[in-house]
């Protein structure tokens, strides 16, 4: 299990600077000069001034000693400076990561908990009107918009009955401290995660909904009746528990993904998140932040794998550590 | 062939989804022709609320333009990328999944991080940079989500493949001598498809969303008028002029359901064991 | 007739839905389980024997009702029950062992967890005491280190101690009436025979009535007290077992027992004369898994220094205990798996130097009929498709590749329809061929060419095999080969769909012949006038069955049957084993077979 | 009314400055939320004169070379550190190296000098018409040399904590969130600044903007927060004033850039007709809500030396029809670039280009995001591009570089992309920024218009006016010509 690890590390690091350097390569082709955005920005562009912002940020170095330098950076844990900034890449992602990662997780507990509960639901009543009605409301909130069921949201909730802040991770001014600061945030959550959960809940309805009816098929759960177990029970212990386990792989798939994949949710909501950081970056040509937010991106995706991967063994018996 | 239609058309779901997508796609095809002007045509008093004038049912947008003519033409670019995109997401993933697990090794390994390398960068963020390096059209769109939309493909079809491959009847045609092409051909891949099947009905509208990401931030392809555009272009006026938003969000939803429905019929229709016993 | 019967079944109609074979799956069925007495209920597949069991048990599948009839028990009539009333006595009242050992376990839970649920679900106990009870019955059953067992889960254990754990749940309430359905059918000979004896004692002991299901004549002869013939869903024959064996009154009857093949194999003509056709020199198989948490690697040995040949014209049966390496042996030399060691050669071609195209243009050579016949079909492939694959791979005209299949269909007594079938579909036959009647024709067949010699190996777990005996290891032999999904599942996988597949066992006969058929096309195909030399040892005895070929290349197919393992003890005791492997065997083995004779 | 001291304003900010050192970084929204904590040496009316700020008073010698600025006494830093003409001096020398707009302002400078701690001497080497008008705090800020001379400028912690003499003091940066500014007791004008505390809230979503006004969350919507969609519907809310006012010193204008080198474009009736082709007040109405004026030329009626005695271009498709024949246009394909600011820019684009096909020119819209159009408008590879640019107040600091020959540069944007080139321009531009009097500098600057809009190098489309939407308990938000980003000293709640 340790060599396991250590080697799923080992390749993941590879992996990690591989995808370092196609995306270095890849942003810098997108057309689109920092130095320019930026004197676009300031109102005035001028030679001198292009210049010398490009001299400022290495620009005009050729590209070779330019990834050179970046990989170097890297590999010694540096992400380099963001041009625009003038901040550390490092720092300004870990202002945002936790953020980020109250959300996603949060919004992936919902879906998780969700999806399982109407996949088990429909499960239970496959074919008839439930089950459709289960399914067509997971699709609606997986065919629409993000940003249209988030408006609809805070139009609800937040215009409408005024139960809930329609943006920003905390009530700005409030000052609030401990407890009353928890349930603020909380209050603040709600609403971003839901959106984001629903989103995804709709794969995991469908994929627990497919795999319930999978294992209720299976002997072991004929036996399980034999015993004179309630319906309950077997179906708690006996047919979830083992539908969970490729609705655990999606999810540590999904995990990874959620939090580069939150731009739009965290746009709408002003929520001080990582995807929102990426889109500026992005929008801006901010290279070194761009390609910071991704390798941090790809390293949390790798991670989580590695956890799924090693939560799904611990919870599957059957499963050797082959590597 | 004549056994797939019968049995696609015994589940109900089939066909309501069959019907869906037909009249989808000839929406897309044939639409167009009947409504010979051009969806970006300024036509009436912007922000007119559907159902007051005949000639544009569905009332106006910001600008004045017809959303039903909108809603038409915007099927096919919408459509197009959908299915497209997916389809070229499968045409990639299955084979590069299906290579991954049946030879495993390092043929594997090296599969697995290339997929790895599309699927850690944050999809929406890899589309938006490839069509900005490809330039935005249809064309670069329909790339870009297909690029980004494989590897859960290639994944999936890998691990279903890793399993299957294993399988007697899979050996039973090794042992008479056929070749691997063949073997993953019509040995493994049709066991996987069921799997492959709900993914990609998904993926439709992943699809179909993301170029309407792409059009709202200026990516898409701004010659065409797509559903997905539409709703982002009906975004900001929500409060105002709820039906540019609304009439083809729920386009996109009936078209997304639809296919969900064929897949759910499809997957039954290719399963030998449920096409021909009912369930 | 003495004591009053614990459960009386009085015209029992179960409907099928529509567009069944039948409209009803049993057909007016009457039959009284006695305590203290086993009941077996025999039949061709698909006679309805599972339903019987299932309504006793009240666990019908929802695409069937009872449409008449009444089952009594402890003066209620169980087909009156609600749901609570049945959860009430299943398990504690009535219980049932299932056919499938591998698949009737949960495989993420401990088999002591699922000992306790018994009592949990009737609210008996408290949870250290039921854990307690469950170690008691685990030692009660038989199973080896108990202690161990408890905390094991269920793929760590052999398929016989799976099936112990299962008997051990069902006796757990000690229930008035136990229903078994096809209990031994996967298991090898040797557990059979322990599993066997375990529910007679049992039963004996606690005086329960059973409900005892199987194919198996042998096991009837076994155990059972009274014997109930059931065809198409009705009773054909009834009475005390030695009657329906020594008078059998029915046709159908007589045709069930005139098809369990004898004991003495036929006079063979002399080989020695013959070619060595496959030529297996010093294979040597090691599996390595790496270990989980903090375990070590786990190593395997399958085989080790195994060395045989086969004449042409000869079949060599391997047998040996379940996980002893036979499938491994046979996958060897098919290369299907690499070997760390040894060479196979098929007549002057060293196939384990081949690879690639060379080997592909080899493997028509040599052909294998793999255990699970199940499993070794495609799902989503026709029968002809699957039969006449191989042959169009080797360069075969499709339409004459199909033509082939169809004589071959008939030739194992398929119908041409079966062609356009697929391989699920054979459940629905209207007139179903259960597996005895498909190893007839087998025979028939080879006989029609049959000559030659038959020699059986016994694959000795010896020192090598040491590992491989090891409690915790054996079930891994059917876990690999029957479950690979499971085993080898990667956290990307989807549950397997096969499992509930294998519930498909009624039709497992014909899929069988039918697998059998397109090996033997092939064969045909390639070398022209391919034969099968089987003689009487038919599907019963061989692991492996070298089909010699009229002309140069000779065939080897394989085909470990578990099922038949009873009778292939009868087979061992009459060939000429050496003294050293008989004693290897288990005792039950050795006590079991000098009574076989006389039962038959 | 009396003013009223205390109370909290929220207020929008949109994107996330990227910094706020507004001597380092000089984008909308630095300047937006810096202008409270720098200051400059002027500020100008809504009338665009001059007005004192941390200059107290100021002459110009007779030959309009030597300006010469009094500061004011007892202005400190919000350390605590007395500001002198020391940091006036360090600020030019460090802008000049930093701003590109102040590097181009201070060209003319010969040099400048403190004879005491509270004088500063600007000496030109001419005239320079404009020079009074670019010591506003966005175009020179004042920079505290105790803290910046001697280190690296880049990396200076206090970039991250500016430190200004303004009258709000930075106190907090919650990325992604909000900025806290707090008043500055110690500011040098009595009484002022009234607001305790400013927090500026970072709301990405321009919906989620409307929403957090409408429930309460912000009191104040700058200029351009808010699509102007929602404009309409966010004033008729209760207790809401709305005002254009505070852009005149900026006086935003929005053009399409014309590829004068290539293709049919660079035929002048070509261009002339896309003027005639497009119906600017349906945009103006439609797309801006009614908002702004069409423009008629080079120069937006707010600043300097406006005239509207110029060629008029009428929408008319007839005539650009009838241009296009004459100049022979075939339908060769013309590629548009629309700015991808957003909804607003979005939708114009789309009008434009309807508006050009209908007269047969064949348009092809490129997408892009603002990068990358950027790009393409640097590299000349556009045909029509949108953009809009600010003026500045005089059409030496605004205009001129758009159309001067001497402002061609590839690879840069906002000087003259369009590639338009005509001595009779140049020399009127040169000669404008340096002619004294006044009325000399309007005359040339007038011919300078007319022949500009005669020959349409760019297709001028509107003054933009961005409406700032605020609570009407806010009063004296907006009291100079340079709007919000001139700080709220004067801003006040009436509770
Ligand atoms: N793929 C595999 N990986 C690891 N171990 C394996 C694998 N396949 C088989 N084994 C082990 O090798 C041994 C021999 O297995 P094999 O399947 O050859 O037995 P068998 O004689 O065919 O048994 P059965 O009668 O049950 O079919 C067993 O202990 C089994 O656990
Ligand atoms: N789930 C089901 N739905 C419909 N028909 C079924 C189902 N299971 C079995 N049948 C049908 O009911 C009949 C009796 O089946 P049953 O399983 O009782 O046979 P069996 O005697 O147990 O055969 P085997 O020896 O193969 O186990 C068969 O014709 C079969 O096709
Ligand atoms: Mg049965
Ligand atoms: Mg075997
Ligand atoms: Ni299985």
């Amino acid at each position: 299990m340790l060599s396991f690890v250590a080697q799923r590390v080992l390749k993941g690091v590879i992996v990690l600077l591989a995808i370092v350097v196609l995306n270095f390569f890849l942003i810098r082709l997108a057309p689109g000069d920092p130095a320019v955005v930026m004197a676009g920005e300031a109102g005035a562009s001028d030679q001198i001034f292009v210049k010398q912002l490009r001299e400022k940020f290495g620009l005009d170095k050729p590209l070779p000693e330019q990834l050179f330098l970046y990989v170097k950076g890297v590999v010694t844990l540096d992400l380099g400076f963001s041009f625009r900034q003038q901040a550390p890449v490092a720092k300004l992602i870990g202002e945002r990561l936790p953020a980020t990662l109250l959300l996603t997780l949060t919004a992936f507990a919902i879906s998780l908990m969700l999806g399982i509960l109407f996949g088990t639901f429909a499960a239970r009543f496959a074919g008839t009107f439930l089950d459709t009605a289960i399914t067509v409301f997971a699709l609606i909130f997986y065919a629409m918009p993000i940003f249209w069921v988030a408006l609809m949201g805070i139009l609800l909730f937040s215009v409408t009955m005024d139960w809930l802040p329609s943006f920003g991770y905390e009530t700005v001014g409030a000052n609030l401290t401990g407890f009353a600061h928890a349930v603020d945030v909380a209050k603040h959550l709600i609403m971003p995660a839901m959106t984001l959960g629903l989103f995804f809940m709709a794969t995991y309805t469908r994929m627990t909904r497919a795999s319930m009816l999978e294992v209720k098929r299976l002997d072991f759960v004929k036996t399980a009746r034999a015993k004179g177990l309630s319906d309950a029970v077997i179906q708690r212990r006996h047919v979830l528990r083992n539908a969970l386990l490729p609705v655990v792989t999606l999810a540590g798939v999904h995990s990874g993904t959620l939090i580069g994949g939150a731009v739009i949710t965290e746009t709408v909501f002003a929520w001080p998140g990582i995807g929102r950081l990426m889109y500026d970056a992005l929008l801006q040509r901010d290279y070194n932040l761009l390609l910071g937010v991704f390798v941090i991106c790809s390293a949390m995706v790798l991670i989580f794998n590695l956890i799924t991967d090693l939560v799904y063994r611990l919870v599957d018996p059957r499963i050797e550590f082959a590597s | 062939m004549k056994q797939f239609w019968k049995s696609m058309l015994r589940s109900p779901s089939g066909v309501i989804g069959l019907i869906i997508l037909v009249l989808a796609i000839s929406v897309a095809l044939f639409g167009p022709m009947l409504f010979p002007n051009s969806p970006w045509r300024m036509v009436q008093r912007p922000f007119l609320p559907p159902f007051t004038l005949s000639a544009v049912p569905l009332g106006t947008d910001a600008l004045g333009r017809d959303v039903f003519a909108g809603m038409i033409f915007g099927a096919r670019v919408s459509l197009l990328v959908g299915l497209v995109s997916t389809l070229v997401a499968l045409i990639v993933g299955v084979p590069i999944g299906a290579m991954a697990g049946y030879f495993g090794g390092r043929v594997d390994d090296a599969l697995m991080r290339f997929t790895e390398f599309f699927q850690t960068i944050p999809s929406f963020a890899l589309a938006i940079v490839l069509v900005a390096i490809l330039q935005p059209s249809i064309y670069s769109i329909v790339t870009s989500i297909a690029l980004v939309s494989w590897p859960p493909v290639a994944r999936l079809v890998r691990g279903e493949v890793l399993s299957l491959r294993t399988r007697e009847y899979v050996q039973a045609a090794v042992v008479t001598g056929q070749s691997n092409t063949w073997i993953i051909m019509r040995e493994i891949l049709p066991n996987a498809l069921s799997p492959v099947i709900v993914l990609a009905s998904l993926m439709v509208a992943t699809a179909i969303l993301l170029e309407s990401s792409l059009s709202f931030l200026g990516l898409g392809d701004p010659n065409l008028i797509s559903w997905g555009y539409m709703v982002g272009a009906g975004r900001t006026v929500i409060r105002q002029a709820w039906w540019i938003t609304v009439f083809p969000g729920v386009a996109i939803l009936i078209s997304v359901l639809g296919l969900n429905l064929i897949g759910e019929g499809l997957n039954d229709a290719l399963n030998p064991r449920l096409s021909r016993e009912g369930r | 007739m003495t004591a009053p019967p614990a459960v009386s079944i009085k015209n029992l109609r179960i409907a099928l839905p529509k567009g069944a074979e039948r409209p009803f799956a049993v057909d007016g069925v009457s039959l009284d389980l006695r305590p203290g007495k086993i009941v077996c209920v025999v039949g061709e597949s698909g006679s309805g024997k599972s339903m019987c069991a299932h309504a006793l048990m009240g666990l019908l599948p929802d695409t069937v009702s009872v449409a008449s009839g009444e089952i009594q028990f402890e003066g209620r009539d169980l087909l009156k029950l609600d749901d609570d009333g049945w959860r009430d006595l299943r398990g504690r009242r009535l219980a049932m062992i299932f056919q499938e050992p591998m698949t009737a376990l949960n495989p993420l839970m401990r088999i002591g967890d699922q000992m306790a649920e018994m009592f949990e679900a009737h609210g008996l106990l408290t949870p250290r005491e039921r854990r307690a009870r469950a170690l008691a019955l685990a030692r009660e059953v038989g199973l080896p280190d108990p202690e161990r067992i408890v905390r094991a889960y269920p793929h760590q254990l052999s398929g016989g101690q799976r099936q112990r754990a299962m008997i051990a749940m069902a006796l757990a309430l000690e229930p008035a009436v136990l229903v078994a359905d096809e209990p031994t059918t996967a298991l090898d000979v040797t557990t059979q025979a322990q599993i066997l004896k375990l529910i007679r004692n049992l039963q004996r002991n606690r005086n329960m009535a059973v409900m005892f299901i199987t194919h198996d004549f042998g096991v009837v002869a076994d155990i059972a007290d009274q014997v109930v013939v059931l065809r198409h869903g009705k009773v054909v024959e009834e009475g005390p077992a030695a009657t329906v064996f020594n008078a059998p009154q029915h046709d159908y009857t007589k045709a069930l027992l005139a098809a369990v093949p004898s004991m003495d194999p036929p006079a063979r003509e002399p080989l020695d004369d013959q070619a060595r056709a496959v030529e297996v020199i010093g294979l040597d198989k090691t599996y390595v898994t790496s270990g989980g948490w903090f375990r070590e690697d786990r190593r395997v040995d399958a085989a080790r220094a195994v060395n045989f040949n086969i004449l042409r014209g000869e079949t060599l049966g391997l047998v040996g205990e379940s996980g002893s390496g036979k499938s491994s042996v046979a996958r060897l030399v098919m290369r299907l798996i690499e070997a760390d060691r040894g060479t196979v050669r098929i007549g002057e071609t060293d196939l384990t130097q081949l690879s690639g195209k060379a080997l592909r243009a080899e493997r028509h050579r040599i052909q294998m009929i793999f255990q699970d016949p199940f499993a070794s079909l495609n799902p989503r492939r026709k029968i002809g498709h699957i039969i006449a694959d191989g042959p169009i791979a080797a360069g075969l005209d499709p339409k004459v590749a199909f033509d082939r299949a169809r004589d071959l269909l008939k030739m194992v007594g398929l119908d041409a329809g079966a062609l356009e079938r697929y391989p699920h579909e054979f459940s629905r036959r209207p007139a179903p061929a259960h597996r005895h009647c498909a190893r007839a024709r087998t025979r028939t067949r080879d006989h029609r060419r049959g000559r030659g010699r038959l020699r059986a190996r016994r694959l000795r777990p010896g020192a090598s095999l040491a590992a491989a005996r090891r409690p915790q290891d054996a079930p891994r032999s059917l876990d690999a080969v029957h479950h690979p999904r499971s085993t080898r599942r990667r956290p990307d996988l989807r549950p397997h769909r096969g499992d509930a597949a294998r519930r498909h066992r009624r039709a497992e006969a014909d899929r069988a012949a039918v697998r059998r058929a397109g090996a033997c096309l092939y064969a045909r195909a390639a070398g022209g006038g391919a034969g099968t030399e089987r003689a009487r040892a038919g599907g019963v005895t061989i692991d492996r069955i070298e089909l010699p070929n009229s002309g140069m290349v000779p065939k080897t197919c394989t085909r470990p049957e578990v099922k038949q393992i009873r009778s292939r003890r009868i087979f061992l005791t009459k060939i000429s084993l050496p003294m050293s492997a008989r004693s290897k065997s288990t005792p039950a083995f050795a006590r079991a077979a000098p009574e076989a004779p006389q039962r038959m | 009314q009396e003013p009223k001291t205390g109370g909290v304003i929220n207020a929008v900010i949109q994107p996330e400055p990227p910094g706020l050192m507004l001597a380092m970084v000089q984008n909308g929204p630095v300047q937006m939320v810096s202008g409270n904590i720098f200051e400059g040496l002027l500020r100008y009316s809504p009338k665009l004169e001059p007005q004192p700020e941390l200059a107290e008073s100021w002459s110009v010698s007779e030959d309009a070379k030597t300006y010469t600025f009094k500061l004011r006494k007892g202005v400190t830093w919000h350390d605590g550190k007395p500001f002198t003409a020391a940091d006036v001096l360090f600020s030019v020398e460090m802008l000049k190296q930093t701003h590109a707009r102040a590097r181009n302002n201070l060209a003319q400078v010969d040099k400048v000098e403190a004879p005491d701690d509270y004088t500063v001497v600007f000496t030109l080497k001419q005239p320079f018409g404009p020079f009074l008008g670019i010591f506003e705090v966005g175009s020179m800020p004042m920079v505290p040399k105790h803290l910046y001379d001697g280190t690296d400028w880049k990396t200076n912690p206090y970039n991250n904590a500016p430190v200004g003499t303004g009258p709000f003091m930075f106190k907090e940066w919650q990325k992604g969130s909000f900025i806290r500014l707090a008043k500055n007791p110690n500011y040098h004008e009595k009484g002022k600044p009234y607001l305790d505390e400013i927090y500026w809230q970072i709301i990405p979503d321009a919906a989620a903007r409307s929403v957090a006004y409408e429930t309460g969350k912000v009191d104040v919507l700058p200029g351009g927060s808010v699509e102007n969609f929602d404009v309409p519907r966010l004033s008729k809310l209760k207790d809401t004033c709305v005002t254009g006012a505070g852009w005149e010193f900026f006086s935003p204008l929005a053009w399409l850039w014309l590829n004068n080198r290539q293709g049919p474009l660079a035929d002048k009736r070509v261009r002339q007709a896309v003027m005639y082709a497009i119906d600017r007040e349906f945009a103006k109405d439609v797309i801006w809500n009614g908002l702004g004026k069409v423009a008629t030329g080079p120069s937006a009626s707010t600043i300097k030396y406006y005239t509207d005695d110029v060629p008029k271009y009428p929408y008319d498709p007839a005539k650009a029809k009838a241009l296009l024949k004459e100049a022979g246009y075939k339908g060769e394909k013309i590629r548009l670039l629309p700015l991808a600011y957003g909804e607003t820019w979005q939708r114009w684009g789309e009008a434009v280009k309807q508006n050009l096909q209908d007269v047969g020119i064949n348009i092809e819209t490129i997408a892009t995001d603002v990068a990358g159009g950027n790009q393409k408008i640097g590299d000349w590879d556009y045909d029509i591009a949108f953009t809009y640019l600010y003026q500045y107040g005089d059409p030496a600091l605004g205009v001129g570089r758009n159309y001067v020959s001497s402002a061609i540069a590839k690879g840069q944007v906002f000087n003259n992309v369009e590639g338009y080139s005509n001595p009779e321009i140049d020399k009127l531009f040169a000669d404008g920024a340096v002619a004294t009097p006044d009325s000399k500098r309007k005359e040339i600057y007038e011919k300078a218009q007319k022949i500009l809009v005669e020959d349409v190098p760019v297709a001028w489309m509107l003054e933009l006016q961005f409406p700032t939407i605020m609570r009407c308990k806010v009063k004296n938000l907006i009291t100079t010509g340079i709007g919000v980003n001139d700080g709220f000293k004067d801003a006040w709640l009436d509770k």
